[in-house]
């Protein structure tokens, strides 16, 4: 038994001077494979923008702009500001960042609340019996139908948006957030039930990382869906700003060039926030994707 | 109760019916008091005289519409000026105005103030919070001139989008400062709120402003002249018939708003255009390039059909 | 310490496929004694396991730990389950799956850490702690089971077959580790067990199960002389006649 | 007590169960009730839950409602329909061939945080606006939490039953189709389930901003622009679609019970 | 049949915490053969049998079964998993489970079924098929996984310590079923176990490993005379010196 120390050092030096030999080691592979995988990602989009250019140039429709078209709208509202403010335009500090700023908000909000609820309701059948029906009822709920009602009890603005916000992204995290829990290995609670942990270091060391997985595609999906309601929260009586309300507005009077560089912000935002979204979920969820990888 | 979808049923006269390009026709409506006279002539079988058989579809804002002018789901709508003057200038559709719609008749647009409001005369309208349906609608343009002509500066004024049915809500709760109404809801917040009338939009400069007409593509109008002439006609007889009978519009109302027939009955309306006159749609056009809201002048005349009604 | 009465389990009662896992199993274990259990797979050894540690409520009969009728797990208890590798946790590393039942006591993180980490040692893990479960052999995963329960000091452990996937010298090592760790913590243990001479050598008492449903067809009181030792216990003559005579009783209840 | 602690406690029987959530509804119809009659809430803008409930039900013999909430449901099934047909495979594939994820990621991403509102007008002139509109719009609003839904339940695969079945010579389909589909099919319904809801809000979304014809949010537009706001009518047809909603998960969880008893079972749940 | 030229594996190449879990290890197992596989915990066994399963690339050195370098999975090929819980499929019958890899042969509904069946009934599970996985105990589950493979009629079978789980009696008579069928039908077998005895008993070479990184460190052929029996083949002399022999070669090599 007191070798064992011994042999471990020994494994480990060897380890650390072996030669790999003729065959590559898998890190290099996958470094590579990923190399490839942004790269295929890249053409594809190149490909794909190419295309729409040439679509929209032989249709020539108003309604649907090149995109060179819209790069240059966007460049022309935003992003031709002064060095100083990161070239931002007045325009672009006025409606992109109290856009982000509710985006933001509304999004910790409701992903907090969604986790909370979720745990709560995977946790306890007594909540989840209690509360069930409600939710199911609210979750079904349009919220434009309730604009007025959000109006009375809220006010005008940012509180309102933010509610709006919330209440429309908290239903994938809750949900899928009470499947984690629910679904959690029986040996796992078992080995916390013979070891007598408390339930806050059940919940926080065993229940929560089981249902991380599950709860980051909930995540995934509020983060995008917090965007979308964004927009739909900026068409709320009283905003001013913001991208939603300027892509409204170019509708309305049917700036479709200023309508599209709006969207595509959105589709550009939406797509860097996921990015951020999947290194963050990568850190987090090392070990998930380690140990579910089929060993090779 | 709500769809509206009155349809013209009695089948068009053989006589009358000679020479139309096509005999029936998809019209896009609003659920308000201004697209009355398509109602009217549907009511009164205008539309059948000239051989025409109009089915109104209801949407819910005219820019909603502009798609289904452009890939012919209907043949012509009804909207306001300032929107589609604003698409013809951006070429999201090349415009024909049929006819004249609506114009603003007094007391039909009111800025109004609740009971215990500091806001007494259109000065004290100056900083102060106002609502409107859309940013850059002809609301806007109107008032502007007005404010003008009171010797209110317009720029102070803080314009807020508030969508129809949130309007008394945000105006009760103190969001908006004054509210701008229109009809059927002057005639409501006078006597239900006691609210007071600061201003009328539509006085001095922008008396009869007009509101909104019947517009479809220039191409569908080149393939369908005598259909046109034809609409165009209908909706001019509506209006006649209309303007000093209160009953055939308080008729229609409730069919195709939310007006029901006791209010429909007392409400302010609009002018409704028996005649077409490009002089004063032009004022809407130079206002709009006035506030720069459109990129190059427009000749709205050229816009428009000749009148072939008497 | 331990005393089970009359005790019965029914999964599934009242449906068609309702099975007997035990039928009126009674049973008494003495403090700091070690039990071990061997019986026929499938009769219901786990089930009884899981009655001890009130992971299950039995549909008849008492468990009593301490003379406290189990309603709930008992205090300072430990079980190796028989599903070792689903019973870690996968996103902590084996030194954190060791060191986490140990936040019950009153112990620092250093205090925590150095705890697993002795244990890990103890069952030839020294290199292991930073590994995550799934990067160990089955036989390793098996260990860090141990060590878990080992660490946690219990007074009363529950072992279901938790030298299975070792090979001999280890298993050996370990059995020894088992009876040393006894020794000197005072605690009670019952180990399930298909090795017959496994159960002699490490068992006070041996205990045989029928097939389901479960209930005592053999106790035999192991006593060897002296400390026992893997050599010369095993060529002990009351070892051969024990290790014969509990065979005996397994065979007359096996299932294929 | 939790579902976690599995043994010691007695669960529930499944009467007390729905008397509990009975008793939810309950409260949470009661403290509506009480914002409404106390006039912390002004009762034009929220009516008594008693008055509301007592519109849902009149609603419930006028035919032209009847048509309004036909014309919803075939708008909301037909999307719902096509968005699982489209995205379970879709995210099997995703899910499963990591070089495809990669390289659709950017344009799917980018695609995925739009706004139906923003592409109603485009949409419209593109497909035309009748009942094409909204399903169009509720598929692509639905599509993602069936999608994402299904591609994070592959991963969840247990890698031992995977390489079972590769190691008796199947391919990477049956793999799939065997054992990462049957394994997560448990979430990919949770994601069915989200999507119904969505699709169901969509639709009347869709229908209120820009609904013609029927449909509940048209019905509920036209009680809107009333003056004064007819918001009985409005929160009745809330109502019903709120129940609407509570029905459907209702079936699909008793439908995910019967279909995946051996999840359940394993995770200790009554069932 | 199956032979192993100059294999290594490293887990995590490259990382500071880089496992060598193969070293130069050859190998080559005759047609028919059954060779069993000892060696220390976490020596790298069970790599060395996916590395032959094709579930894993070895890092180094090649694997050809009948000749062929095995990239994919080999035809006609069964593997029993250490794991053997996680193996099975909850959301299956046990029926189902043992029935399914027969889809990948030309079997009707009813043979499969019946073929399940058989398989069930030898390991001793004749009741069991309705039921599912989780319903079982650990060594009816490990009987199900080793039925799973019988049922396959593979050619070359891996079975990585599949009797870890269940009593001495039955444990017997799984050996000599798998006696029985390799016999009948020609398989080669593969198979990795702790016990010795087990290993110079259903053996026809015991090859022994050493600790990681794995190599062969010895290479018996067990001669024993007649068909082999529980009784009369472990008294034989021979399999008393091959017993020890294979005993001092591991314990040459253990790891606590
Ligand atoms: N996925 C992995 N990542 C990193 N290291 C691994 C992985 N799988 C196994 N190892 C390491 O490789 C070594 C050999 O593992 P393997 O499972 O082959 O051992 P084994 O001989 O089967 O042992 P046992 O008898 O305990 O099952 C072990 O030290 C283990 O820690
Ligand atoms: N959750 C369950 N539902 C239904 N039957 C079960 C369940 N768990 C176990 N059983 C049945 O109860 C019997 C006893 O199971 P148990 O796990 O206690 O056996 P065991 O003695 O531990 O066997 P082994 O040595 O093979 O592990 C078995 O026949 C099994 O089929
Ligand atoms: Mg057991
Ligand atoms: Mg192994």
């Amino acid at each position: 038994m007191k070798t064992s120390a011994r042999i471990t050092t020994r494994d480990a030096t060897r380890a650390a001077t072996g030669t790999p030999g003729k065959h590559r080691p898998a890190p290099v592979r996958r470094r590579r494979g990923r190399l490839r995988a942004a790269a295929f990602r890249w053409l594809v989009l190149v490909v794909l923008v190419a295309v729409w250019e040439a679509a929209t140039r032989v249709a020539g429709s108003t309604f649907f702009p090149p995109p060179s078209t819209i790069v240059t709208r966007m460049h022309a509202m935003w992003f031709s500001g002064p060095p100083g403010r990161l070239f931002l335009t007045d325009l672009a500090v006025d409606n992109i960042l109290p856009s982000l700023g509710r985006m933001a908000a509304g999004f910790a909000g409701g992903a907090l609340a969604g986790v909370a609820l979720g745990l709560a309701l995977g946790l306890s059948s007594r909540t989840y019996d209690y509360l069930d029906g409600v939710l199911q009822f609210l979750r079904a709920i349009p919220p434009p139908a309730l604009v007025t009602v959000f109006l009375v009890v809220f006010g005008f603005g940012l509180r309102m948006q933010l509610a709006f916000i919330m209440f429309s992204i908290v239903w994938p995290v809750l949900l899928n957030t009470a499947d984690g829990a629910r679904s959690v290995e029986p040996l796992h609670l078992q080995t916390c039930q013979v070891f007598r942990l408390s339930r806050a270091e059940r919940l926080i060391r065993v229940v929560l990382p089981s249902a991380l997985p599950k709860m980051f595609a909930g995540l995934r999906l509020a983060l995008s869906l917090s965007l979308i309601v964004m927009v739909f929260a900026e068409l709320l009586p009283g905003t001013t700003n913001g991208i939603g309300f300027q892509l409204t507005d170019a509708y309305s009077t049917f700036d479709l060039p200023a309508m599209w560089a709006a969207i595509v912000l959105l589709g550009v935002l939406g797509y860097l926030l996921n990015e951020v979204f999947l290194i963050v979920e990568r850190r987090v969820l090392a070990w998930h994707h380690a140990a579910t990888q089929t060993a090779g | 109760s709500s769809g509206g979808t009155t349809t013209a049923s009695a089948p068009p006269s053989a006589s009358a019916s000679g020479g139309l390009e096509k005999t029936k026709l998809k019209i896009a409506t609003l659920p308000a008091i201004d697209s009355a006279a398509l109602y009217v002539a549907i009511d009164q079988k205008l539309f059948e005289q000239e051989g025409l058989e109009v089915t109104p579809q209801v949407v819910q804002a005219a820019p909603e519409a502009i798609p289904m002018l452009l890939n012919g789901e209907i043949d012509a709508m009804f909207g306001n000026y300032v929107s589609m003057f604003a698409a013809h200038d951006k070429q999201a559709l090349k415009l024909r105005i049929l006819a004249e719609g609506s114009r603003a008749a007094p007391d039909s647009l009111s800025i109004m103030a609740l009971p215990g409001s500091p806001i007494k005369t259109a000065k004290d309208l100056e900083g102060k919070t106002i609502n409107v349906n859309v940013l850059h609608n002809f609301q806007e343009l109107a008032l502007t001139q007005v404010l003008k002509a009171n010797n209110v500066d317009p720029g102070t004024i803080k314009y807020v989008p508030v969508t129809f049915q949130n309007i008394m809500s945000s105006w009760k709760g103190g969001q908006i400062d004054a509210a701008y109404l229109g009809e059927p809801m002057v005639t409501a917040a006078t006597s239900a709120m006691g609210a007071r009338k600061i201003l009328d939009p539509a006085s001095g400069p922008a008396a009869e402003f007009p509101i909104s007409g019947y517009v479809s593509t220039q191409e569908w109008y080149d393939k369908n002249p005598k259909v046109s002439a034809a609409f165009q006609r209908a909706i001019h007889n509506a209006a006649k018939l209309m303007e000093n009978n209160r009953e055939v519009v308080a008729k229609v109302l409730p069919t195709f708003t939310q007006i029901d027939a006791a209010t429909a009955a007392t409400v302010t309306f609009p002018f409704f255009s028996s005649n077409d006159n490009p002089v004063r749609l032009q004022r809407v056009a130079d206002w709009m390039l006035e506030a720069k809201w459109l990129m190059k002048a427009i000749d709205v005349k050229s816009l428009m059909s000749p009148t072939t009604s008497g | 310490m331990l005393e089970i009465d009359n005790l019965s389990h029914v999964y599934g009662g009242g449906s068609p496929n309702a099975h007997h896992a035990i039928e009126g199993l009674n049973l008494s274990v003495a403090e700091g004694e070690l039990l071990c259990i061997v019986g026929p797979s499938g009769c219901g050894k786990s089930t009884l396991l899981r009655s001890i540690a009130g992971l299950i409520t039995p549909t008849g009969g008492q468990v009593r730990v301490e003379g406290e009728l189990v309603r709930q797990t008992p205090d300072n208890l430990a079980v190796v389950f028989q599903d070792y590798s689903r019973s870690l946790f996968p996103w902590m590393s084996v030194a954190d799956n060791v060191a986490l039942p140990l936040r019950r006591k009153s112990m620092d993180k250093r205090q925590r850490r150095e705890a697993a980490q002795e244990a890990l040692d103890s069952v030839g893990l020294s290199g292991a702690g930073r590994k995550y479960p799934f990067q160990l052999s089955g036989g390793m995963q098996q260990r860090v089971a141990i060590a878990r329960a080992l660490a946690y000091r219990p007074t009363l452990m529950l072992m279901d077959e938790p030298f299975g996937s070792v090979d001999a010298q280890t298993r050996e090592d370990l059995e020894d580790l088992v009876l040393k760790v006894r020794g000197h913590h005072q605690m009670t243990i019952v180990l399930i067990t298909h090795d017959i001479d496994e159960s002699v050598y490490v068992g006070d008492r041996v205990v045989v199960l029928s097939k389901a449903p479960a209930h005592v067809v053999g106790d035999l009181k192991v006593s060897l002389p002296g400390p026992r030792d893997q050599i010369t216990t095993r060529e002990h003559p009351d070892f051969v006649h024990l290790r014969a005579e509990v065979g005996r009783l397994v065979r007359g209840h096996a299932t294929v | 007590m939790s579902a976690q602690s599995l043994a010691p406690v007695r669960p529930a029987t499944s009467a007390t169960r729905w008397s509990r959530r009975a008793a939810g509804a309950l409260a949470f119809a009661s403290l509506i009730e009480l914002l409404s009659r106390t006039g912390l809430v002004d009762p034009e803008i929220l009516p008594p839950a008693t008055e509301i409930v007592g519109r849902a039900i009149t609603l419930m013999s006028d035919p032209l409602f009847h048509a309004h909430a036909l014309t919803s449901l075939l708008a909301w099934a037909i999307g719902l329909g096509l968005a699982t047909v489209l995205a379970v495979p879709l995210g099997l594939l995703l899910g499963s061939v990591p070089i495809i994820d990669a390289a659709t990621r950017s344009v799917v991403e980018f695609l995925r945080p739009i706004p139906s509102v923003a592409l109603i007008p485009l949409v419209a002139l593109v497909i035309g606006t009748g009942l094409q509109l909204r399903v169009t719009l509720v598929v692509y609003a639905s599509l993602w939490p069936i999608l994402y839904n299904t591609m994070y339940g592959l991963r969840g695969v247990d890698p031992v039953a995977k390489e079972t079945l590769r190691s008796y010579g199947f391919g990477r389909l049956s793999v799939l189709l065997r054992v990462s589909l049957p394994s997560s099919a448990p979430f990919i319904t949770t994601g069915f389930r989200l999507a119904a809801g969505v699709a169901l809000i969509l639709t009347v979304s869709t229908e209120i901003v820009a609904g013609r014809g029927e449909g509940i949010g048209v019905f509920i537009f036209f009680a809107g622009i009333a003056v004064p706001a007819r918001m009985t009518d409005i929160l009745a047809g809330v109502f019903w679609v709120g129940l609407f909603g509570v029905l459907v998960n209702a079936l699909l969880v008793a439908g995910e019970r019967r279909a995946f008893r051996w999840h359940h079972a394993r995770l200790g749940e009554q069932g």
